[in-house]
């Protein structure tokens, strides 16, 4: 079924770029998301503290629906913890997180939140590698995830086209049979980018997308991202400027655990503190 | 009872003659069993100094006719009355501690018999300590005596010791239509709940020591595997034989000494503690230099290499040893214990043990915290590559923290072959509960193998006496399977940022 | 090229397969008998040494012309302490090598592994270690003690006034079915000679225990109610941990003696004995008694250890097993003499009444019908040179129960020996 | 795990090797059990010492394969797989008991002075129902346990050694005469099954044959499992475990399903085990044995199908023959076996012929 809220977003001749098509959507398997006031994520007061250390420090955050946020910040700064928090993987000391208006994301398990419809990229590429390209995107794809299902699992001829889809926006259409611990690391990038594409989820978080990438492959990565934004609400956590400023609407700078400024890139980059931690000009 | 009875006594024994104590001896040894029993139990009664000799000889399962020193066969009925029939004579000692000891033996062990002369003893008697002593065993007898009084007196007296068998006396006398005397009665009553608390109270202690002491066992079992496992992650099935490695080193120590320092044999252990550590240390290095060192990274490969080294271990033992256990004797001063109160005794054995345990523990704590070495070896641990690029030689730390491990494992080898049987299976008792111990502190922390070994030793001994031994083990196994579900990263686990 | 992997692949099981098969050259001129004792594994520590003892009875017996004017060849297996390996290695020695007769086991468990083997092919299993008794298979000659010969006299010498009169006894042993059965056994005859339930103590302890702290304080604590022994049916291994906490917490056995019935020579090899002396074990021979016959039979044994130079042979030793092992390979050899033959059936028959001079000073006697060695019964004391002093023996070699009359049901029981099924 | 190329070659070629090799070897296993019957003086005749050494092996070979699926495929070392065989086993052997004792209890108990049978005991003199706890026994242990562990997601090192603690406990267990099975004798002295004697040469080869079938049902459910999407999330959650629970994946299910089946697989092959050996009892559950097996599994190549049965079948082949070539020093041959396989042999035997292959 469609998700209600995600309707205009999804209008057609809303914009129309070539690279838009090879990402057609796959049907929506999850229950709607409630999304009425436009935020998609909602982090309030985090905070998260191993032994004493503070990783995170009563953080707030929100992300709009089809929004993409790039997240810069000094190492340690927190940004991967967020992600855990995020994912379910860590497990908030205080504060609020919200996935849409009614999900909390700290009652739901990772496999929950993955299902719900978020969607990670880890910092270092991590593929399956024993298996084939093509069977990494299988894997991915959005479908009955439970055991007996996949006992039972049989590709249908749509599901091999949208596999193969998205083999070609990752430009891994050649390698599809290769086992994907074969890849090099722009590739297993890529890889993952793709299986995220596969898994459909309406937030994706990216840790570092293009690290070990040639300037090439970066462009067009933005341009990826780009396209994504919108139909999908994008979190990217990137060290390199360059590709913050070629994508990112919104940047969020963290510091020490919690927000130190937000706004566009230019704001960000006047502003005296982010300057002082971060530029460190 | 009329003192002039004793007097009597007194002098139809001077009147004996003195040459009679060389006869003594021809009687005995022509003597049957029982006969010879007889003799003794008359002797015990009425013991007359010269005979100290003889019977000193009867202890030792010698004597001496017409000159010639022949060897007694004895049995232990035999053996039990001549401790008494000596015990009796020394009490005609000089030395106040021969008299002391002899006292306390005879509580045990003075039969009715003996009644009259133990009286005379203690009226004569000087040393306070002795006449308490004396008088204990005295009472023993009074028990049955027809005037309440003086069974009255014993009660009271009986009360004040811990001794198990006072309280089994007491018992008895309590059995309906034992004692007729009311005031006895009541005074029995309250004596026997004062012996049984004493009693309580050393087992408890008992309780809490042998837990102490299986603890320190375990430890130091566990202690070299939290170093190969918990800071290598070498999965060493092979630890078990490293404790038995250790354990025949010192078989080889103490034969040594028996060949070329008889004189010193009693200090063989601590020669033995080096020379295990070295020699398993070094078998140690040669494994992780040959094998292990192909394998760091692949936990479960190295499981099973190393469950193949410990198979060769253990049939090489075999070839050159053979299948038996070897004797490893206990040198004096570990032998025997310390008699804390009545039933309650700390062998000397399982007290160095604990103390040798902790020192252990300590030292490995100084080298790993407070050595170059150590901080290698954290080093390394914790991130292999970091650590090599600031030029720690990783291959060389890996090798002597393994060897550390193996070592460790050989003095817990030491210390095994003091409480159990030394053979070429020795190892296999002790890996699982090594494992456990380890997973249970939590992999990578020192601590908290000392508090899962203590903690198992413990739980392991309040278990045992409730449900019996083998099902308390199932039961701790279960406790531990349970817990590790709970706690995945053990007792003591570390922290952190999920890095991916 | 797939293929040739496979047919290597195919090639190797059906070697496997084949394994079986081979070893079946035989040897006309000689008679093959089997020895089936572990070499390696936990038993090995016992029955390594019956191994030994098996061949230089075999050397001995072939000195003197072997038998039937041909030699004896023993093919040797290790089971490798694995029960169901037993099984397998018996049917091999029966089906593939042939073999006239087996000489092995040591647990009962072994032997019961093996049993349903030796009555499916009619083979011949000689089984020289004392145990439980409950059996009686016509397939089995057992030259060990059953209970009646080894449990019960050494009782009633701990009640006598030598063994101590002892009032109060504890039953330990390691759980399996011997000490159980023993205990059982022992437990319904101190009820016949009118010893109370609240008199009898039966602990167990779990396979390799070692830590005897709390079962050695029950005892004292069980010995202050009267005169107490200690009835032990612990286990080989456990034994050194047990003994030695007996020192430790000074319980002498002027005090409490300890009778044991699997503590031998060869067990106290492995123990500082000094602080043992005077703790009992009951067998049907020791090194120690003073005969002829033992005196050579101890030599060989010295000898032959020497010559082989078997592990620790400087102080080898002869123990209970070992000479039941010896009697048994001497009266199978008698009886396939007399029968002319080593076929089974013949030599079976052959074997009823056979006799012969043991090195127990007596001449042991196998019975006409039940299959086991009419012995005589041995209490020795430790001594600290690790032998033992006979302090008391039987007259006359005693006849075996292996259907103990103490356990109900037995009554029934036929005295002779039939197929299990 | 560190074989990525092997394991999808084997993936790839994973059919193919087993439509062969099965082939071939299924003739030859299929013929024995015939030829057994035949005649002894037949110089084909298979002996019953190789029929039910053979059938021996297969057993285990099965226990091999079950062991591969969680090892090889779902990255589990379980350590206590003996555990499992053995409760299947013992299932098997109170059936056999009871038909041997008949009306009466068995005879362990009888000398023990039990009066009557333990609750657990009920039923199993009907053969379906010893079937039923054949599977059900180390099913739901395997379930129960499993369910725990996975939920605290216990893996590696701590779930081989929490396994090896199981099996530990369960020995010590049956060790115990009170628990009712026998104690450390087991069950032994079987006389019939299903009417049929124990000894026939008949019954013999059916077991065998059924044996065979076992495997060949177990080893063809190994090929669907690898082959089908399940085994790859398998793999996947063997390599990064992570990435599939962000890919809305829950590895429990999936580890849960595969170890319980692979318990049952145990359970099963060591209630055809039973028959043929003819003894069952707790030393079964020896640590050793469970990491013995492993070890097979190593030998032969995990991950792969056939490697397994090959790593059984070569390391028992051994074991029979070195204990009567040079018995005392098989250990060592068995542990530098271990230790070669490991440094030299990381794909195993399998590995081995696959680059004899590409050469």
């Amino acid at each position: 079924m469609r998700n209600v809220m995600l309707e205009p977003i999804l209008d057609p001749n809303k914009d129309a770029g070539s690279s838009r098509d090879a990402i057609s959507f796959g049907q929506r398997a999850e229950p709607g998301l409630n999304t009425r006031h436009g935020t998609i994520l909602t982090l309030e007061g985090i905070s998260v503290s191993f032994d004493g250390f503070k990783a995170l420090n009563n953080l707030n955050l929100y992300i709009g629906v089809g929004e993409l946020r790039c997240i810069i910040g000094p190492n340690g700064a927190g940004k991967t913890t967020m992600m855990d928090v995020i994912t379910g993987k860590t497990r908030p000391s205080e504060g609020q997180a919200w996935f849409g208006e009614t999900l909390d994301l700290r009652q739901m398990s990772e496999v929950q939140i993955a299902q719900a419809g978020i969607g990670r990229k880890f910092q270092k590429p991590t593929v399956f590698e024993a298996l084939s390209v093509f069977e990494n995107l299988e894997l991915a794809q959005k479908t009955d995830k439970s055991v007996w299902a996949s006992l039972r699992a049989k590709l249908t001829g749509e599901q091999k086209d949208r596999i193969g889809e998205v083999l070609d926006t990752i430009r891994l259409t050649h390698s599809a049979q290769r086992p994907a611990g074969l890849l090099s690391h722009g590739q297993k990038q890529f890889l993952e980018i793709g299986m995220l594409l596969m898994q459909d989820p309406q937030l994706l978080l990216l840790d570092e997308p293009v690290a070990g990438m040639t300037d090439a492959e970066t462009e067009f990565t933005a341009e990826l991202f780009k396209s994504l934004a919108g139909k999908h609400s994008l979190m990217v956590v990137e060290h390199d400027m360059g590709f913050v400023g070629a994508i990112a609407d919104h940047v969020t700078v963290l510091h020490q655990g919690s927000v130190l400024a937000e706004g566009s890139l230019e704001q960000v980059q006047a502003d005296e503190r982010v300057i002082e931690v971060y530029l460190g000009r | 009872m009329p003192t002039a009875l004793y007097r009597l006594i007194l002098a139809c024994l001077l009147l004996l003659p003195l040459g009679a104590y060389a006869n003594d001896a021809n009687d005995f040894a022509a003597a049957n069993n029982s006969e010879q029993a007889q003799l003794l139990e008359s002797w015990a009664a009425h013991p007359t100094p010269g005979r100290v000799e003889l019977i000193n000889g009867l202890q030792q399962g010698q004597i001496s006719v017409d000159g010639e020193v022949k060897t007694l066969r004895l049995n232990n009925r035999l053996r039990g009355l001549i401790d008494t029939a000596l015990a009796s004579h020394q009490l005609l000692a000089v030395d106040p501690k021969l008299r002391l000891n002899a006292a306390q033996q005879l509580q045990k062990s003075a039969k009715p018999a003996q009644l009259k002369f133990l009286d005379q003893q203690l009226a004569a008697e000087t040393d306070s300590d002795v006449r308490s002593a004396l008088s204990l065993a005295l009472a023993n007898l009074q028990l049955v005596d027809p005037d309440p009084a003086v069974r009255l007196a014993a009660v009271r007296l009986l009360g004040e010791t811990g001794e198990p068998l006072a309280r089994t006396r007491l018992e008895n006398l309590l059995q309906p239509d034992i004692e007729t005397d009311a005031s006895v009665r009541t005074a029995a009553e309250t004596s026997l709940a004062q012996v049984k608390r004493k009693l309580l109270i050393g087992d408890l202690l008992g309780q809490a020591f042998s837990g102490l002491s299986l603890g320190s066992i375990l430890l130091l079992a566990a202690l070299g595997l939290a170093i190969t496992f918990g800071l290598l992650g070498v999965i060493n099935m092979a630890h078990g034989e490293m404790l038995m490695l250790g354990a025949y080193s010192t078989y080889c120590v103490q034969l040594l000494f028996q060949r070329f320092a008889p004189g010193a044999i009693e200090f063989y252990p601590l020669l033995a503690l080096p020379v295990a550590f070295f020699v398993t240390a070094a078998v140690g290095m040669v494994l992780e230099r040959t094998i292990i060192r192909h394998l760091y990274g692949r936990p479960l490969e190295t499981l099973l290499a190393t469950w193949g080294i410990s198979l060769i271990l253990i049939q090489l033992v075999r070839v050159l040893f053979g299948a038996q256990n070897v004797e490893v004797a206990n040198p004096a001063w570990l032998s025997g214990g310390l008699h804390v109160l009545p039933n309650l005794v700390l062998p000397y054995n399982r007290l160095v043990i604990i103390v040798f345990a902790l020192a252990v523990v300590v030292l490995t704590w100084l080298l790993l915290n407070k050595t170059r070495l150590g901080l290698n070896v954290r080093a390394v641990t914790q991130n292999r590559n970091m650590a090599a690029c600031c030029g720690v030689p990783t291959g060389r730390v890996d090798m002597l923290a393994f060897g550390l491990g193996s070592g460790i494992a050989g003095l817990g080898g030491v210390a095994l072959s003091q409480i159990g049987n030394v053979g070429p299976d020795l190892g296999q008792g002790y890996i699982i509960d090594s494992f456990l111990v380890v997973v249970l502190g939590g992999v990578g922390q020192l601590a908290g193998t000392v508090y899962a070994a203590f903690g198992l030793g413990i739980a392991n001994k309040i278990l045992e006496p409730q449900i019996g031994a083998v099902l308390g083990k199932i039961l701790i196994l279960g406790l531990i399977i349970l817990f590790i579900q709970k706690r995945p990263q053990g007792l003591f686990a570390l922290k952190g940022r999920v890095i991916d | 090229m797939k293929r040739r992997s496979l047919i290597k692949a195919f090639t190797l099981t059906a070697s496997i397969a084949a394994m079986g098969m081979s070893w079946t050259l035989q040897a006309a001129e000689t008679i093959k008998v089997g020895i089936l004792h572990s070499l390696s594994g936990t038993m090995a520590i016992s029955e390594t040494s019956l191994k030994d003892m098996a061949l230089m009875t075999i050397d001995e017996i072939n000195a003197k012309g072997g038998v039937n004017g041909k030699m004896l060849e023993a093919v040797v297996v290790d089971p490798a302490s694995n029960w169901p390996l037993f099984a397998e290695k018996s049917r091999q020695l029966l089906t593939q090598d042939k073999v006239a007769v087996v000489f092995g086991c040591w647990t009962s468990v072994s032997r019961k592994s093996v049993l349903p083997v030796f009555e499916e092919l009619n083979g011949l299993l000689f089984y020289p270690v004392q145990y439980e008794g409950e059996e009686m298979s016509p397939n089995v000659f057992y030259t060990g003690a059953a209970p009646n010969q080894q449990a019960i006299p050494a009782v009633e010498y701990l009640m006598s006034e030598d063994g101590g009169s002892a009032k109060r006894f504890v039953l330990l042993g390691t759980d399996y079915v011997y000490p159980r059965t023993t205990n059982k056994i022992l437990r319904a005859f101190l009820h016949s000679k009118g010893v109370a339930d609240k008199d009898i103590e039966e602990v167990y302890t779990p396979f390799g225990h070692s830590d005897y702290q709390t079962i050695v304080s029950n005892i004292k604590k069980f010995s202050a109610g009267g005169k107490t022994a200690v009835i032990s049916t612990v286990n080989g291994d456990s034994n050194v941990p047990f003994y030695k906490e007996l020192a430790n917490q000074g319980l002498k056995a002027t005090d409490v003696p300890v009778i044991a019935f699997s503590v031998g020579e060869e067990e106290l090899r492995g123990i500082d004995t000094k602080p043992l002396v005077g703790n009992l074990a009951a067998w049907n021979y020791f090194e120690s008694v003073e005969n002829p016959v033992n005196k050579k039979f101890v030599n060989d044994w010295k000898a032959y250890a020497k010559a082989h130079n078997l592990p620790g042979a400087d102080k080898a030793v002869t123990n209970d097993p070992m000479e039941a092992t010896y009697v048994g390979i001497h009266m199978w050899a008698q009886a396939a003499e007399k029968a002319k033959s080593t076929d089974v059936d013949k030599v079976r028959e052959a074997m009823a009444g056979q006799t012969f001079a043991a090195p127990s000073g007596y001449t042991l006697t196998m019975d006409k019908t039940n299959h086991h060695l009419h012995k005589p019964v041995m209490i020795g004391e430790i001594q600290d040179d690790g032998q033992f002093n006979v302090v008391w023996q039987t007259k006359e070699p005693i006849r075996a129960q292996p259907w103990s009359p103490y356990i109900p049901g037995n009554d029934k029981k036929p005295d002779y020996a039939v197929k299990s099924n | 795990m560190n074989q990525p190329l092997m394991l999808t070659a084997t993936q790839k070629a994973g059919p193919k090797v087993t439509a062969w090799v099965g082939g071939l070897v299924l003739l030859v296993l299929l013929a024995m059990p015939l030829l057994s019957l035949l005649p002894a003086d037949n110089s084909f005749q298979v002996s019953a010492y190789t029929l039910t050494l053979v059938g021996k092996i297969l057993c285990y070979a099965i226990v091999a394969l079950a062991l591969d699926l969680v090892w090889g495929y779902a990255g589990l070392l379980s350590l206590g797989h003996g555990l499992f065989f053995a409760l299947g086993g013992y299932a098997m052997g109170m059936y056999l008991m009871r038909q041997a004792s008949g009306d009466e209890l068995p005879a362990f108990m009888t000398f023990l002075s039990w009066t009557e049978l333990p609750w657990y005991w009920v039923g199993t003199e009907h053969f379906w129902w010893a079937m039923c706890l054949v599977v059900l026994a180390p099913g739901l242990l395997a379930l129960v346990f499993g369910f725990f562990a996975f939920r605290s997601r216990i893996k590696g090192v701590y779930f081989s050694i929490m396994t090896q603690a199981l099996t530990f406990a369960g020995m010590l267990l049956f060790f115990r005469n009170e628990t009712g099975f026998g104690g450390n004798n087991g069950f032994t002295n079987f006389r019939s099954i299903l009417g049929f004697g124990i000894t026939e040469p008949g019954t013999r080869a059916v077991l065998f044959f059924a044996t065979v079938m076992l495997l060949v049902i177990s080893l063809f459910l190994g090929w669907r499992l690898a082959r089908s999407k399940f085994g790859r999330v398998l793999t996947a959650l063997r390599d990064a475990e992570n990435r599939l629970m962000f890919c809305g994946y829950d590895p429990r299910g999936f580890k849960l399903f595969v170890w319980v089946l692979s318990a049952v697989l145990c359970g099963l092959a060591g209630a055809l085990y039973v028959p043929q050996v003819g003894i069952i009892n707790p030393g079964e559950m020896s640590p050793t044995n469970s990491i013995e097996a492993a070890v097979w599994v190593a030998l032969g190549g995990r991950g792969t199908l056939i490697g397994p049965l090959l790593g059984a079948g070569v390391v028992n082949g051994m074991k029979s023959w070195f204990t009567v070539a040079f018995p005392e020093y098989w250990l060592f041959f068995l542990g530098a076996l271990f230790i070669i396989v490991t440094l030299y042999l990381p794909k195993g035997v399998i590995g081995l012929l696959k680059k004899k292959d590409e050469q």
